[in-house]
């Protein structure tokens, strides 16, 4: 069978303008790689909005999905918090188990 | 005098652009799912951006450049700089934010609108009033400048500690509305009347059509801001939407008679003077200044200010513009 | 009288509204890869609506507003409501579907396809013979009604438990295809001639060239639906998905004559009650008829029904009209 | 280190037009929170579907997503399901540990 | 109280050329379903790219989320790892719990 | 002669087409956010296809077609077939590249850039020059083939194990480009000027216009590959980008000659041949050659043989099949 690592998978939600001090801020952490999806809409403290409402870059939301080793972790919570402390979205982490582990 | 403003206001009030603009509007307070798609709205702000940018340097290129235009450049990076001041100190008295949401408010009053810009110039065109092409220049110059005296009035003493490093800096002065105005007004000089006749078919012909659409959309982004952010627009703020637009353009209109702007040339520094940004200046504040709420100046913005500068403000500039022209 | 129809359909099937359709559908029936994106494909018809929408007020605007219109729409509605009860009937004879699938594909018969309805005046347009205007308001007042006859239908006696609260019925009114349709028709009602003159060159000239790339999608998709879904079209749903349009049409052509519509404005409404809807009525069964299998409808609405009127439905028609108009 | 907190991210992937029902429901259930992913195309036992496939609103689906306080879950599965039960559409729990708890 | 089972959540972000061969290969793996997610940018050994990025169908990715019973798990896994050994790309697994077994 | 190059070139590069494509390779080297939705940038790629395939045929249809068609799309096949092979060797001699991505960049090469097509056909328009209509035809038949010959040059002797199965030619042959362009030329063919007519204000006078902001997004996007893996070009990867042009353009040359194609036709044989492909062969060495690293092939081909192409082959190979036809 083929044999699966443990791992972590962090997903960070965050306002697009943000998006780039992120992930440079997760290169710096030493992640090997993060993909981002796209947000249609949301809600939280700060209101409801959606992705058609908007004009401006201002408002949209993007949702990055790092998988990393679980040593790496605290290093990358500790780069994720300091980007996303004063501005509004969400950090949450799940274990995981991935394949090709020396890929990470 | 009243009347013409009148005359010209119920013209304004009953073309196509702003009846779109409305439909919108209404679509969205009833809570239509009519939508524009995202990446739709973005091609037709392109479109219009890369359309008035080439006219604009293509009528330069007619005219030849003079120094009106480096002047009136400089005049208006200045305007961009003060407004932010004024409007803070409007705030100030008029309402009770904070001075980081005060400051964030004042940025955008600072900067600009285009699409209030575009909607300017058209009503010119169909009055067959001439201006200085390079006022799109004067324009793109404008959007910037505000974002440096909105962090200024909010960080005044202390400083910001994150978000402005480089980066920050290069994000601004490089957004892709000013990169292409400017770019495309620099080919249309480049190619001038030739160029055009090339291409005159799609961004002359069918731009009114197009803006029409866009305003649509601009009605039901306003509309939606509007439903649901509407309660936070206390007496006060609303009251400010209205007044500053009014103070920017009385400063638009003096800068443009020391200038010696065309009546055409002065209205839309007026028009540029009154508008307020919704693109640039919060996603630049959204950065720089997080602790502001994005609500209150965009709801304030596009709810508010658009609208009155859509519907009464241009006519009435224009009607001050020429009547100080003539 | 047969050869006159042969020659219509022949040069509408070799015009190129068609055989983009033609193009699309083969196109997705071998696997090809190509597609419109959603968002292109969502702009094209909110064009499509705009540009219709607005033409057909300011058509209005120059003959004036007569009591024909109120009649004609009263009478849309009428048939709207009652064309369900007629397919659902026919449907139960000739096809095995269970009350709820019944009612759900019922429903799309007593509404509309708005692209059915462009294709059917492009042809009018080429062929020189006027209509009514404010067909346009006709079409957007059939859209909604029979999602109601087909919500009774289903739910005769027991009443639904679900999704039929306020909220509902606001989205079925108020969605986005009709508010677009209205807005749009009154906006050129108001703003008439002069109007259109500003934004002529944007929503009369390009408009068959964008509606030959819309059809080419909706070939693309009615293609991707009969290849996966084509199983489930059993010979008694295949034959229902081109006798209901038939028998709509003449429903249709008797309200015409009793309405005395132009031959034009007959042929539309014929058009208009041979036509199954794939947009507003498809949403509102999921919500309110979930056990009902989109597929079933989707596939006859789309890759039955909206094929035959456009190739053979609409020269009919329009033979129909003319032969009882002239 | 910063210190995270035990949470459910909970996973509903449901047909677009009962989007804002679902959202509402959440709303109800007393969720401050949630994201909506845009979904491109899927399969199931109703079939295969992609979203260039649509003309119609009917067919797409989205991904809501809903982080929360663990005490929470039962009520946000018994709301969402009353929304899902006629529908086609997946809902998934998965155990995570996120930032900020005093957020949610 | 609402009962959900235990299940896998199987996450494959793949190169949008292969995602067709991916879904084949799942259903051939005996899934009853999937849900594909667009993908916005991302970065990883081979480097950044972002969705504006390409002219090219060849740049893009997609998120392959597919819900299965614990005792599928391996046989899901033979098969992705069939499509992607040669691809670049990323497969993580989660524990999750779902509502209505039945339909998996 | 050189100074008609000279003049050509000049005019070239200051026609709004070229400059629209430095704008926006400018933008993105200096790490602008400017961006066109991707969905609009597909959307003008379809339109762009569809308005050339679809005049194509047309002009067919006017001149009648002869032997010529079949001779020449046999000629291009033929073309794309060889073409690979030369390229792997040049890039044998000039670069160290693995035979795995020799291959697949040689496979690039083969194929064909269509932008880089269109581009040719509106310079050979505004200088009056008229062309054989069917050479759309081949430019769609030149795509394809070279993929065969790309992926023999990389697995000769062992079979590729996987990737390459029914599906995988299906993907290739009807990729969504090939289809539209055939099947808009095939539409054209039928449908004759007459329907030209029809969408000639939505086909033909925007044209231009759409292909300039067509090539800003050209130029971003090849901006933002030169930023991210410039790197990667080693320098004798950057002499064949523009070597490798240049050889292909002779092959097309004498392939036109012994074929004689009038000097439009020869011109755009020779860009045909000289223009790498950077949508169909990409995705399919990602299928089938995953080992391969698209760093390369599409850095190349988009960042060094497309600007070069637009800038100073176009003119010089007009250059040539007007000083060897007249
Ligand atoms: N509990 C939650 N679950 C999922 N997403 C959330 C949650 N709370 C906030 N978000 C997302 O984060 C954005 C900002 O949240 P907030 O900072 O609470 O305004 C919202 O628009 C949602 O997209
Ligand atoms: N096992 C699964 N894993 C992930 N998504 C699924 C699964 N089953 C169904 N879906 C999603 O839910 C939609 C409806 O599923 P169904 O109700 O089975 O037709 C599908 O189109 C998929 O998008
Ligand atoms: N650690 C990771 N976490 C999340 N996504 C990743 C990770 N590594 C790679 N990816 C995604 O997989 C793609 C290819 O990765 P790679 O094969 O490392 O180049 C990247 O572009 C990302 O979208
Ligand atoms: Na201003
Ligand atoms: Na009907
Ligand atoms: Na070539």
């Amino acid at each position: 069978m083929i044999e699966t690592s443990d791992a972590k998978r962090v997903e960070i939600i965050i306002e697009s303008p943000m998006e780039q001090r992120l992930t440079d801020a997760l290169n710096a952490a030493g992640v090997t790689g993060y993909t981002v999806l796209p947000v249609l809409g949301g809600s939280g403290r700060s209101g409801r909005w959606s992705r058609e409402g908007q004009v401006s870059r201002a408002g949209g939301m993007v949702a990055v999905i790092c998988i990393i080793r679980e040593e790496l972790l605290e290093d990358l919570l500790d780069a994720a918090f300091k980007v996303v402390k004063r501005h509004i979205g969400v950090v949450s982490v799940t274990d995981c188990q991935i394949l090709r582990i020396e890929r990470f | 005098m009243l009347d013409t403003i009148l005359g010209l206001a119920a013209a304004n009030l009953l073309s196509p652009l702003i009846l779109f603009f409305v439909l919108g509007l209404v679509a969205s307070l009833l809570r239509s799912d009519l939508s524009i798609p995202e990446a739709a709205a973005k091609a037709m702000s392109i479109y219009l951006l890369f359309a008035i940018g080439y006219k604009g340097g293509v009528s330069v290129s007619d005219h030849g450049v003079d120094g009106g235009l480096v002047l009136t450049l400089v005049a208006g990076l200045l305007l961009s700089f003060i407004l932010p001041v004024v409007a803070f100190g409007l705030l100030k008295v008029m309402t009770g934010l904070s001075r980081v949401d005060a400051a964030a408010v004042a940025g955008h009053y600072g900067s600009i609108s285009i699409v209030t810009f575009v909607a300017a110039t058209s009503v010119l065109q169909s009055q067959g009033i001439a201006t200085e092409g390079y006022m799109v220049a004067v324009a793109a110059g404008m959007e910037a400048p505000a974002i440096l005296s909105a962090l200024w009035l909010a960080t005044r003493g202390q400083t910001s500690d994150q978000g402005t490093e480089g980066g920050f800096w290069r994000e601004i002065f490089l957004n892709g509305s000013i990169v292409l105005l400017i770019g495309s007004f620099v080919i249309g000089l480049i190619t001038g009347p030739k160029g055009l006749a090339d291409i005159e078919s799609f961004i002359v012909s069918p731009f009114k059509g197009v803006l029409c659409l866009f305003l649509l959309d601009m009605g039901l982004v306003a509309g939606r801001g509007l439903r649901t952010s509407g309660n936070i627009l206390r007496p006060g703020l609303v009251l400010f939407g209205v007044v500053m637009p009014l103070v920017g353009s009385v400063f638009g209109f003096v800068v443009a008679v020391l200038l010696g702007l065309s009546p055409g040339g002065a209205m839309l520094l007026m028009t540029l003077s009154a508008s307020a940004s919704y693109i640039a200046v919060p996603a630049a504040m959204r950065v720089a200044l997080p602790e502001a709420n994005p609500s209150i100046y965009l709801t304030l913005s596009l709810g508010i200010t658009f609208p009155f500068n859509l519907t009464i403000g241009i006519p009435l500039y224009l009607t001050m513009a020429t009547a100080w022209g003539g």
